[in-house]
C-alpha cells in the first residue's frame, strides 16, 4: 500500500520534471512545479509516517518489470525506509514551499525547475529500492540531478568547478558502492536485497569479505555524506546550488547517504566484526571536529553551513559506530540507544540545517551577499528571518531546550554505556570520542555565535546590508514551520523515540524502553536512576522564570529606558569598520586549533613609523586533506597524462613498431606456452 | 618423389628468407627494388613448384600473378616514382644494419621455435614452409619498422605479402578464395599506395614520412 | 501531602540559591579585601548594588535590538533553572530528574550563547572581543567539563546528580585517583567559567584583559542587574556543585524530616563559606594570566578530565 | 520455407551493392543523398525481416545465426540513421565548400560499398570471405577518411592505410593457419574454411597451429577494433574524416572487427589444447581502457576526444568477453550495442557543433547549453550516457560487468574501475567546458537533423530502464553461446 502510494508520488514528481522542462522559462512554471512537488511530497510524507507508525512485521515487496530484466525492480518499505522516506519528504516539502516564494528571485528557472523534482524523485527511489541495480540507479540519478542543479548558475567558473569535483567524487562513491554490492551479490548475481540478507544471516561471509564490504561502503556512502577525508566536494557543491537546493543537498541528501550506509552495513552485511565500530567511530569523530573547525574559518555563510553539515554527519556516524560496537557485542539495549540517537540526529539535522539554509537564502536574496564580512545589522531589517535563523543556530549548537540537544544528549548517554563493552580498545576509545563530540558541540556553539553575531547583529558593513528588507511570506512560512518543528522535537522527544522503536528493533534487534510509560513526557534511556531529561519541563521552567523575572522587574524596578549612542568604553567610533569581523572573531580559536589542524600562519606587515599605509594581517591556511590526498593524485594523473600524450605524436614507423613488438611478444608467449 | 619435392621446396623457401635478409641489408632504393624483384621471382618459382608438387594447377595462376605483378610491374613503377620524386639517395635505416640483421636472426629463430611445435603429423612440407613463411613475414615487418622511407616501407610490406603467398601456396588444397583475395589485396594495396604517393607528392615534395609527421592532428 | 512537601523543598531550593548568590559574591569580595588588608565593602554590598541598578533607568544603545534587551532575562532564567537543579542542602528534589548533569552544563551553555550574542549586538569592538574570547574559553571548558562528567558518571553509573551525590555519601566509593583528577579539573573549569582570576578579572575594565566585562560593557540599569545576578548565580552553582559532588555529606535525603533539612542547610552554608574562602585565597595568591595563555590552562583541565576517564578503567579493573 | 530467408540475406548484401553502382552514375547531391538514405532504409528492412522469417540453413558462404544477427540488425540500423544524418551534414559541407560534387558522388557510392562490406563480413560463413569483406570495408573507409584532402586528412588516411594493411596481412596469415589446422581433420577444400564445419570439428585441430593462428587473428582484427597498442590509426581517422564516417567507424566497423575476433575465440574455446584466450583479451582490454583514459586528458580536438573514448569502450567490451561467463558476456553484448548507439549519437551532435562553431578545437567551443540548447543538452545527454551514468543503458552493462567480475577477479576489476573513473573525470572536464560556462565561438543558429540523434538516445534510455523480454532472451543465449 505505502509502496504504491510512494511510487505514485515519485511518478508525479517525474511528471513534474517533464512539466518543468516544458514550462521552464514560463512564468507559470514556478508555481506549477513547486505546487505539484509540494503536494506529492506531502502525500509521500504522510504515507511514510503512517507506515512507520503502523510498522507491519513483514513489509510487502513490490516488483515492477523494469530495471534488470531477469530481476525486475524491487521496491520495499520497511521501518528503516519509512523513517528515511519521512525525513526526505519532510525536507522536500519545506523546500518546495520555500521555493514557491524564493524561486521568484531565480534568474535561470529553466535550469532549476526540471531538475528539482527529478532530484526529489531520485532520493525517494533510493530509499525505496530493494535490489542492487535499482538502488544504484536511483543513487546515481540523484547525484546526476543534483549535479545539474549545482550547475544552475554555470556561468560562474567556481560553480562549474564545483560541479566537476562533485560529479567525479559522486561517481567515485558510486563505483565503490557498486563494488560493495557486487561483493554482496556474489559472482552469479543475487542482486535482490532479500537474497543478500539471506546470505548475511546464513553467516555465509568470511571476515575478510566483511571487512572489504565495510570499507567500501564507508567510502561509497561516506563520500556522499561528506565524511572526512572524502568531504572536499561538499563545501564546493552545496553552496553553489540555489539555496533551497542547498538545503536539500545538505539536509536531506546526506541523510540518504547515511541510509545507504545503514542499509548495507547494518542490514545486508549481517553480523560484523567488533572493531568495525572502531573504524566508524574514528572517522565520525574526526569528521565532527574537523568539520566544525573548517566551518569556524569560513566567511561565506552558505559554505559555513555546508562545513557544519560535515560536522553533523560526523556526529551521526559516531552514534552509528557506537551502535555497531554494541550490536557486535550483543548489547541490544545500548545499541538501540545509540542507533536511536543517530536517527534522531538525522531528523534534527535535516530540520535545522534546512532552516539555516533557507535563512541564508533569504539573506542572499535580500542582499545578494554571501560573505558575512559584508553583512551585519540584519536583525533590524529582517526581523522574522533573523529570529528564525537564531532558532536554527540555537538548535544546531545543541542547546536545550531545542532538538539538537536531545540527540546529542542521547549520544552521550550511549557513550556512557561503554564500560560494559568487553574489548579494551573500545572501552578506551569510546570516551575519547565522546570528548571529541563535546568539543565539536562547544565549537559549534562558537561557530554559530559567530555566524549569527556577524551576519545579523551589530551595524551593517555594506550598503547592501543597510538596504536589505524582509523576504516574502512563503519563505518565512517555510522557515517558521521548520523552527516550530525544531522546538517540538526538542520538547517532545519521547514520542519520537517511541516512533523510532520499530526501526531500532529492525536494525539492531533491540529497542529503548517505551517512553509513554514515563510520566510528564520525560525521556529515560535506561533507567530513571541513571539519567533522564525532560525538554518540556526545562522549556517551561526557563519560560516561567524568565517571565517571572520580567514581571518582577517591571513591577518593582524602574521601566525607564533611554536610547543613547553606544558607550564603547568611552571612545566610540562611528564607522562600522571598528566592529569585530568574522576573521577577528575566529582568531583566538584559530590560534588554538587551526595552527595544527590547517597549518594556519599569520603574517603582520607593519609599515614603519610615519608611513601612512595601513598595517596588513594576512592569514594563510591549508586544507591538509587536499594537500596530502587530492593534490598529489591530481598532479600524478596530470604527469602521467603528459608522458603518455607523446603517444599521440609518434611517427607511423613507431606505431608499426608497437604492432611489431606486440606480435613478437605474443609469439614468444606462444613459444613458451607449456 | 617425397625427398626431391621436399628439398626443392625447402631450398626455394629458404632462398626467400635469404633474400629477405639481403633486402634488410640493402640501403639503396634501386638495389632494394631489384632485390625485391628477385624475391618475387623466387616466390613465383616456389609457388609453381608447389603447384607441381601438389599437382594443383590453379597455383600456377598464383605463380603467374606473382611473377607478373611483383617481379615486373611493381618494381618498374616504383622505379618511376623514385625517379619522379628524385629520391634515389641513400635511405637511412633507423638502427644500423648490424643490429637489424641480428634482430632478423632472432625473428627467424622465433618463427622456427613457434612453428616446429606443430605436431609432425601435419606433413613436413607444410610445416617447414610455414616456418619459412612466418620468418619472411616477420622480416618484412621488421623492414617496415626499420626504414624511414615510404618506398622502402612499401617494399617491406610487399615482401611481407610474399611470405603470405608462400604460406598460402604451402597450404595444400586451399581453395581459390585465397589466391583471388591475395591478388585482390595486392592490387588494391598497390593502387591505393599509388594514389597516395601521387597525392602526397602533389602536396609535399617528398614521401619521407617525416614530412607527414609534421601534420600530427593536434599541434601545440 | 508528600508532593506538597516536595514542591516546598524545591521552591525553597530555588529561593535559597536566588537569595544566597549575591551573598556569596559579597563574601568572596570581603575576604579578598581582608586578605589585601583592606576593609572592603560590606558583605551585603551586592544586594545594594542590585537594588540601585534596579532603580536606575536603563540606557540602551541606539542600534541595540530586541535580543540585547531579552538576553539578560534569558540568562537569568537559564542559570537559575540550572542552579535550582543542583542539590544544595537536599538531594532527590522533585524536579531533579528533569535534567541531569549534562543538561545543566548545556543550560549554562545557552546562557553563555545569549550573553555572547548580546555582546555583539551593539556592534562595538569591545563586545566582539569579549564574545570571541568567551567562546574560545567555552570551546575548551565545555569538553573538559563533559569529560569530568564522564568520569563521575562512569564511576556512579549515572549522570543524575542526586544519584551521584547519594552514591558518594557511601563509604564504599573510597578514594580514587580519577576522582581526584576530576576534582582538580572541575575547579579549574569553574574558575574559567566564572571568569575569576587568573582567567579573567571581574573587577577590572582594562580592555586588553577583560572577557566577561567586555561583553556587558553596554549594559546598564535593570539589565545589568540581571546579568550581575546571573553571574553570582553561576558562581554559587559551581561552588555548590563541587560541594554536592565531592563533599556530599550532610545532604538531606528525600523523605527525611525537617531536622535533616536543617542540618543540610547548615552544612550547605558551611560549604559555601569554605568554598568562597578558598576561592578568595586562590585569587589573591595568583596573578592574572594573558588571554592567550588561557588555552594552556584549560587544555590542562581537558587533559586531566580525559586522564581521569581513562584511569577509571584501570581503577575499575583493580 | 527458407528461400525467403535466403532472399532476405541476399537483399542485405545486394541492395547496398546495387545502389553503390547506381550512386556512382548519378550526379547531384540531393538526389544521391536521398537515394543513399533510401538504400540504407531498404537494407535495414531486409535485415529486420531476418528476425521474423525462418533463417536460411548455413550454406558454404553465408550464415545467419543468433550471434551475427545482433550485429547485422545493429549495423543496418546505425547505417540507416547515419545516412539520414549525413544527408543534412553533407549539405552543409557542400555549402562551405569543403567538399566538391565530384567527391560527393564518390562519397555516397563508397558509403554503400562500405555497408556492403560490413554486412558481408557479418553474414559470411567462410573465414576467407569474411577476411575479404573486412578488408573491403577497411579500404573504403580509408578512402573516405582522406576525402577532405587536407594535410591532416591525408596524413590520417595514410596512417590508417599503412596500419590497416599490416593488419590485413596478419589476419590473412592467421586465416591461412586456421585452414592449415583444419585441413588434416576436415579434409581439403572449401569445407576447411566454413565456420559451421570448423566449429564442430575444432576439437581435433592441432593446438599449436591454432594458437599461432589466434595470435595473428587477434592482432590482425584487433588492429581494426582499435585495441591498444594497435589503436594508433583510430583517433586521427575519426578526427579528420567526415563526421558521418567517424560515426560509422566507431559505431560499426569496430564492432565488425570485434565480431571476427569473437568468432575465432569460439573456435579456440572449442579446442582443448588451445591457449586460454581470456587472459590475452583481458590484458589488451585493460591496456586499452587505461591508455585511452589517460590520453583523454590532453585532448584538444573534440572528435579525437570521443575517438579515444571509443577505444576505452572497446577495451571494456573486450575485457567483458575475455572474462567470460553468462553475466559478463551479456554485459559485453549490451555494452557493445549501447556503445554503438550512443557514440554515433554523440558524433551526430559533435558534427553539428563543429559545423556551427567552424572548428573542432574544444578551447574555442563553450556554453553550448546557452547558445544552442538542443545541441548542447543532447551532447550532455550523450556524454552522460557514454560515461555510464544512469538511467542510460551503458550504466546497466557496466553495473553487470563490474558487479559480476569483482567477486571473481577483484584486482582486475579494480583496475578496470580505476580506468573508468579516470576516463569519466576527463570526459566530464571537457563537457564542463563545452556545454557550460561562458558561451564561446559562433552563435549562428543550426539547421540540424535531430531525429537520428534523439532516436539513438531514446533507445539507449529505454534500454537502461527496460529491456524487452525477447531481446534479453536472445542476448542471453548469445552470451551462453560465447561461453
Amino acid at each position: 500500500m505505502t509502496v504504491v502510494v510512494s511510487l505514485a508520488c515519485v511518478a508525479v514528481l517525474l511528471a513534474t520534471a517533464v512539466v518543468g522542462v516544458a514550462a521552464g522559462r514560463h512564468s507559470a512554471g514556478r508555481p506549477l512545479v513547486y505546487g505539484l512537488g509540494l503536494v506529492a511530497t506531502v502525500v509521500a510524507f504522510g504515507s511514510a509516517v503512517a507506515a512507520l507508525v503502523a510498522s507491519p512485521a513483514t513489509a510487502p515487496e513490490l516488483v515492477l518489470p523494469i530495471g534488470l530484466p531477469w530481476l525486475g525492480a524491487h521496491f520495499r518499505i520497511d521501518a528503516l525506509s519509512a523513517f528515511f522516506l519521512a525525513v526526505v519528504n519532510l525536507g522536500a516539502a519545506f523546500a518546495c514551499l520555500y521555493g514557491l516564494g524564493y524561486g521568484r528571485h531565480e534568474e535561470a528557472p529553466h535550469r532549476v525547475l526540471p531538475f528539482l523534482p527529478a532530484f526529489l524523485a531520485g532520493m525517494n527511489l533510493v530509499v525505496m529500492a530493494a535490489d542492487a541495480f535499482g538502488f544504484l540507479l536511483s543513487w546515481e540519478f540523484m547525484s546526476l540531478a543534483s549535479w545539474a542543479l549545482v550547475l544552475a548558475h554555470h556561468r560562474d567558473p567556481e560553480n562549474a568547478h564545483a560541479g566537476y569535483v562533485y560529479l567525479v567524487m559522486a561517481s567515485f562513491g558510486t563505483l565503490a558502492l557498486l563494488l560493495t554490492l557486487g561483493l554482496l551479490a556474489g559472482p552469479d548475481g543475487g542482486y535482490a536485497f532479500s537474497a543478500m540478507r539471506q546470505v548475511g544471516l546464513g553467516g555465509g561471509r568470511e571476515a575478510g569479505m566483511a571487512t572489504l564490504v565495510l570499507v567500501l561502503a564507508l567510502i561509497g556512502a561516506g563520500s556522499k555524506a561528506g565524511l572526512v577525508p572524502l568531504h572536499v566536494w561538499l563545501p564546493l557543491a552545496h553552496p553553489a546550488a540555489p539555496s533551497h537546493v542547498s538545503a536539500l543537498m545538505s539536509g536531506v541528501m546526506t541523510k540518504v547517504a547515511i541510509y545507504g550506509f545503514v542499509r548495507i552495513v547494518f542490514d545486508l552485511l549481517g553480523p560484523s566484526p567488533w572493531w568495525s565500530g572502531m573504524v566508524v567511530l574514528a572517522i565520525g569523530g574526526a569528521s565532527a571536529v574537523l568539520g566544525v573547525l573548517y566551518a569556524l574559518m569560513q566567511t561565506d555563510l552558505k559554505r559555513l553551513l555546508a562545513y557544519s553539515t560535515i560536522e553533523n554527519v560526523g556526529i551521526v556516524f559516531v552514534a552509528l559506530g557506537l551502535a555497531l560496537a554494541f550490536r557486535s557485542n550483543g548489547m541490544e539495549l545500548a545499541a538501540a540507544l545509540a542507533f536511536t540517537a543517530a536517527l534522531l540526529h538525522v531528523l534534527n539535522h535535516s530540520l535545522f540545517k534546512s532552516l539555516l539554509f533557507f535563512g541564508a537564502g533569504a539573506v542572499l536574496s535580500a542582499t545578494h551577499e554571501r560573505n558575512v564580512e559584508r553583512l551585519g545589522g540584519l536583525i533590524h531589517r529582517m526581523p522574522a528571518t533573523s529570529a528564525l535563523f537564531l532558532v536554527g543556530c540555537v538548535a544546531i549548537s545543541a542547546l536545550p531546550p531545542l532538538n539538537g540537544f536531545v540527540s546529542e544528549w542521547l549520544a552521550f548517554q550511549a557513550v556512557l554505556q561503554s564500560p560494559e563493552l568487553p574489548q579494551w580498545g573500545l572501552r578506551i576509545m569510546v570516551p575519547a570520542v565522546g570528548g571529541m563530540l563535546a568539543l565539536a558541540a562547544a565549537l559549534a556553539g562558537a561557530c554559530f555565535v559567530r555566524a549569527f553575531g556577524i551576519a545579523f547583529l551589530g551595524r551593517p558593513r555594506s550598503a547592501a546590508a543597510e538596504t536589505a528588507h524582509e523576504v516574502d511570506r512563503l519563505s518565512i512560512a517555510a522557515m517558521a514551520g521548520l523552527g516550530l518543528l525544531c522546538l517540538l522535537a526538542g520538547i517532545l522527544p519521547g514520542t519520537l523515540i517511541d516512533t523510532l522503536a520499530p526501526v531500532a528493533e529492525l536494525v539492531v534487534g533491540g529497542r529503548m524502553p517505551a517512553q509513554q510509560a514515563v510520566d510528564w513526557l520525560t525521556i529515560v534511556p535506561i533507567a530513571e536512576s541513571r539519567s533522564s531529561y525532560n525538554g518540556l519541563l526545562v522549556f517551561l521552567f526557563i519560560a516561567a522564570s524568565a517571565s517571572l523575572a520580567v514581571l518582577a522587574i517591571h513591577r518593582l524596578a524602574s521601566r525607564a529606558l533611554r536610547r543613547a549612542p553606544a558607550w564603547d568604553c568611552g571612545f566610540p567610533v562611528p564607522t562600522p569598520n571598528t566592529q569585530y569581523t568574522a576573521g577577528s572573531f575566529a582568531q583566538p580559536i584559530r590560534r588554538v586549533f587551526a595552527s595544527m589542524a590547517f597549518r594556519a600562519r599569520e603574517r603582520v606587515e607593519m609599515p614603519p613609523p610615519g608611513d601612512p599605509r595601513p598595517a596588513r594581517l594576512t592569514v594563510e591556511m591549508h586544507d591538509p586533506v587536499w594537500d596530502w590526498l587530492y593534490a598529489p593524485v591530481a598532479s600524478a594523473v596530470g604527469w602521467i597524462a603528459d608522458r603518455m600524450n607523446r603517444l599521440q605524436f609518434l611517427t607511423i614507423r613507431r606505431y608499426l613498431g608497437m604492432v611489431f613488438l606486440s606480435l613478437v611478444g605474443l609469439l614468444m608467449v606462444i613459444a613458451l606456452w607449456p | 618423389m617425397g625427398d626431391l619435392t621436399f628439398d626443392v621446396a625447402h631450398m626455394l623457401a629458404g632462398g626467400l628468407v635469404l633474400l629477405s635478409f639481403v633486402m634488410l641489408y640493402q640501403d639503396r632504393l634501386y638495389a632494394l627494388l631489384n632485390v625485391y624483384a628477385l624475391h618475387a621471382v623466387v616466390l613465383a618459382a616456389s609457388v609453381a613448384w608447389q603447384a607441381f608438387a601438389q599437382d594443383a594447377p590453379h597455383l600456377y595462376v598464383t605463380a603467374a600473378i606473382a611473377l607478373a605483378f611483383k617481379a615486373v610491374v611493381i618494381p618498374t613503377s616504383l622505379h618511376r616514382i623514385i625517379r619522379r620524386l628524385g629520391i634515389h639517395r641513400e635511405i637511412e635505416t633507423v638502427g644500423g644494419v648490424g643490429p637489424t640483421m641480428l634482430a632478423g636472426m632472432g625473428l627467424v629463430a622465433l618463427s622456427l621455435a613457434v612453428m616446429l611445435r606443430i605436431t609432425p603429423e601435419a606433413e613436413p612440407l607444410a610445416r617447414e614452409d610455414l616456418a619459412f613463411a612466418l620468418s619472411v613475414v616477420l622480416l618484412g615487418l621488421l623492414m617496415m619498422v626499420t626504414r624511414r622511407n615510404a618506398v622502402s616501407q612499401v617494399v617491406g610490406f610487399m615482401s611481407l605479402e610474399n611470405g603470405l603467398v608462400l604460406a598460402a601456396a604451402g597450404a595444400r588444397g586451399m581453395p581459390l578464395v585465397v589466391e583471388i583475395s591475395v591478388a585482390f589485396s595486392i592490387l588494391i594495396a598497390f593502387i591505393v599506395i599509388g594514389i597516395f604517393l601521387f597525392r602526397i607528392r602533389e602536396r609535399f615534395d617528398t614521401v619521407d614520412l617525416h614530412a607527414l609527421d609534421r601534420f600530427r592532428g593536434e599541434r601545440r | 501531602m508528600a508532593l506538597i512537601l516536595d514542591l516546598l523543598v524545591q521552591g525553597a531550593q530555588m529561593a535559597v540559591v536566588l537569595l544566597l548568590a549575591p551573598l556569596l559574591t559579597g563574601f568572596v569580595r570581603k575576604i579578598k579585601a581582608r586578605l589585601q588588608r583592606r576593609r572592603g565593602a560590606s558583605v551585603l554590598q551586592p544586594y545594594r548594588d542590585l537594588a540601585r541598578l534596579l532603580r536606575k533607568e536603563a540606557v540602551v544603545a541606539e542600534n541595540a535590538s530586541w535580543l540585547f534587551r531579552a538576553a539578560p532575562y534569558l540568562m537569568v532564567a537559564a542559570t537559575w533553572v540550572a542552579a535550582a537543579l543542583v542539590p544544595t542542602f537536599a538531594t532527590g528534589l522533585i524536579f531533579s530528574w528533569s535534567a541531569d548533569l549534562i543538561a545543566i552544563i548545556a543550560l549554562l551553555g545557552s546562557a553563555r550563547f545569549f550573553l555572547a550574542l548580546a555582546g555583539m549586538d551593539v556592534g562595538t569592538s569591545f563586545g566582539g572581543i569579549g564574545a570571541s574570547r568567551e567562546m574560545m574559553i567555552a570551546s575548551l571548558a565545555e569538553p573538559a567539563m563533559l569529560l569530568i562528567v564522564f568520569t563521575l558518571a562512569l564511576t556512579a553509573g549515572s549522570t543524575q546528580l542526586a544519584t551521584i551525590a547519594e552514591l558518594f555519601t557511601r563509604p564504599e566509593v573510597g578514594l580514587r585517583v580519577s576522582l581526584g583528577l576530576a576534582l582538580v579539573a572541575l575547579v579549574m573549569v569553574a574558575i574559567a567559567e566564572n571568569g575569576r582570576i587568573p582567567i579573567d578579572n571581574p573587577a577590572t575594565h582594562l580592555e586588553l584583559t577583560m572577557v566577561h566585562e567586555a561583553m556587558v560593557l553596554e549594559y546598564s540599569g535593570r539589565h545589568l542587574a540581571m546579568i550581575e545576578l546571573a553571574a553570582s548565580l553561576k558562581l554559587l552553582l559551581y561552588v555548590s556543585l563541587i560541594g554536592a559532588l565531592f563533599v556530599p555529606w550532610g545532604l538531606a535525603l528525600p523523605g527525611t524530616g525537617g531536622g535533616a533539612y536543617a542540618v543540610g542547610l547548615a552544612t550547605y552554608l558551611a560549604k559555601l563559606a569554605v568554598g568562597g574562602f578558598l576561592l578568595a585565597v586562590f585569587e589573591t595568591s595568583i596573578a592574572k594570566m594573558r588571554v592567550f595563555r588561557v588555552p594552556e590552562f584549560l587544555g590542562a583541565a581537558l587533559m586531566l578530565g580525559l586522564l581521569g576517564t581513562l584511569l577509571l578503567f584501570v581503577s575499575r579493573s583493580l | 520455407m527458407n528461400g525467403l530467408g535466403f532472399d532476405a540475406v541476399a537483399a542485405v548484401l545486394l541492395i547496398p551493392l546495387a545502389s553503390a553502382a547506381l550512386l556512382v552514375l548519378l550526379p547531384g547531391y540531393r538526389l544521391t543523398a536521398r537515394l543513399n538514405v533510401l538504400a540504407s532504409l531498404l537494407t535495414l528492412l531486409a535485415a529486420l525481416s531476418l528476425l521474423v522469417v525462418e533463417r536460411p540453413a548455413a550454406g558454404p558462404y553465408l550464415l545467419v545465426d543468433d550471434l551475427n544477427i545482433v550485429f547485422i540488425v545493429l549495423n543496418t540500423f546505425v547505417g540507416f540513421t547515419t545516412s539520414a544524418f549525413s544527408a543534412s551534414y553533407i549539405g552543409h559541407e557542400l555549402e562551405t565548400g569543403r567538399l566538391t560534387p565530384t567527391y560527393l558522388r564518390f562519397y555516397h557510392a563508397m558509403y554503400q560499398v562500405m555497408m556492403f562490406g560490413m554486412n558481408l563480413a557479418l553474414v559470411a560463413n567462410n573465414i576467407g570471405l569474411m577476411w575479404v569483406a573486412v578488408e573491403l570495408a577497411t579500404l573504403t573507409t580509408v578512402l573516405m577518411v582522406g576525402i577532405y584532402r587536407t594535410h591532416e586528412a591525408l596524413e590520417a588516411a595514410w596512417k590508417y592505410f599503412i596500419l590497416g594493411s599490416v593488419g590485413i596481412a596478419l589476419a590473412l596469415f592467421g586465416t591461412i593457419l586456421v585452414y592449415m589446422a583444419a585441413r588434416p581433420v576436415v579434409g581439403e577444400g572449401m569445407d576447411a574454411m566454413v565456420w559451421t564445419v570448423l566449429l564442430e570439428r575444432a576439437a581435433g585441430f592441432d593446438p599449436a597451429l591454432v594458437n599461432v593462428a589466434f595470435v595473428f587473428l587477434l592482432l590482425g582484427y584487433g588492429t581494426k577494433v582499435g585495441l591498444a597498442p594497435l589503436h594508433a590509426w583510430l583517433p586521427d581517422a575519426h578526427a579528420e574524416g567526415p563526421t558521418p564516417i567517424s560515426a560509422v567507424l566507431s559505431g560499426l566497423l569496430l564492432n565488425v572487427a570485434l565480431y571476427a575476433v569473437l568468432r575465432f575465440k569460439l573456435l579456440l574455446a572449442a579446442n582443448p589444447g588451445g591457449i586460454a584466450t581470456g587472459p590475452l583479451m583481458v590484458t589488451m582490454g585493460l591496456a586499452s581502457v587505461l591508455l585511452a583514459a589517460v590520453m583523454l586528458y590532453r585532448r584538444r580536438d573534440i572528435k579525437r576526444l570521443f575517438a579515444y573514448s571509443s577505444i576505452e569502450h572497446m577495451g571494456i567490451i573486450v575485457f567483458a568477453f575475455g572474462m567470460g561467463g553468462p553475466l559478463a558476456n551479456f554485459a559485453g553484448l549490451l555494452h557493445m550495442v549501447m556503445h554503438s548507439l550512443t557514440k554515433s549519437a554523440i558524433f551526430f551532435a559533435v558534427g553539428h557543433v563543429a559545423q556551427v562553431k567552424g572548428t573542432q578545437r574544444m578551447s574555442e567551443i563553450g556554453g553550448l547549453t546557452e547558445t544552442h540548447p538542443w545541441l548542447g543538452w543532447s551532447l550532455v545527454l550523450g556524454v552522460v550516457a557514454i560515461a555510464g551514468l544512469p538511467p542510460m543503458g551503458i550504466f546497466m552493462s557496466e553495473f553487470l560487468l563490474v558487479s559480476s567480475t569483482f567477486a571473481r577477479e577483484p584486482v582486475l576489476t579494480v583496475i578496470l574501475v580505476a580506468g573508468l573513473l579516470l576516463a569519466f573525470g576527463a570526459l566530464l572536464m571537457r563537457l564542463n567546458g563545452l556545454a557550460f560556462g561562458e558561451p564561446k565561438g559562433a552563435t549562428a543558429p543550426v539547421h540540424a537533423s535531430y531525429v537520428p540523434m534523439f532516436a539513438h538516445l531514446a533507445l539507449v534510455l529505454a534500454a537502461g530502464l527496460f529491456l524487452p523480454g525477447p531481446v534479453v532472451a536472445w542476448f542471453q543465449n548469445v552470451a551462453a553461446l560465447l561461453g
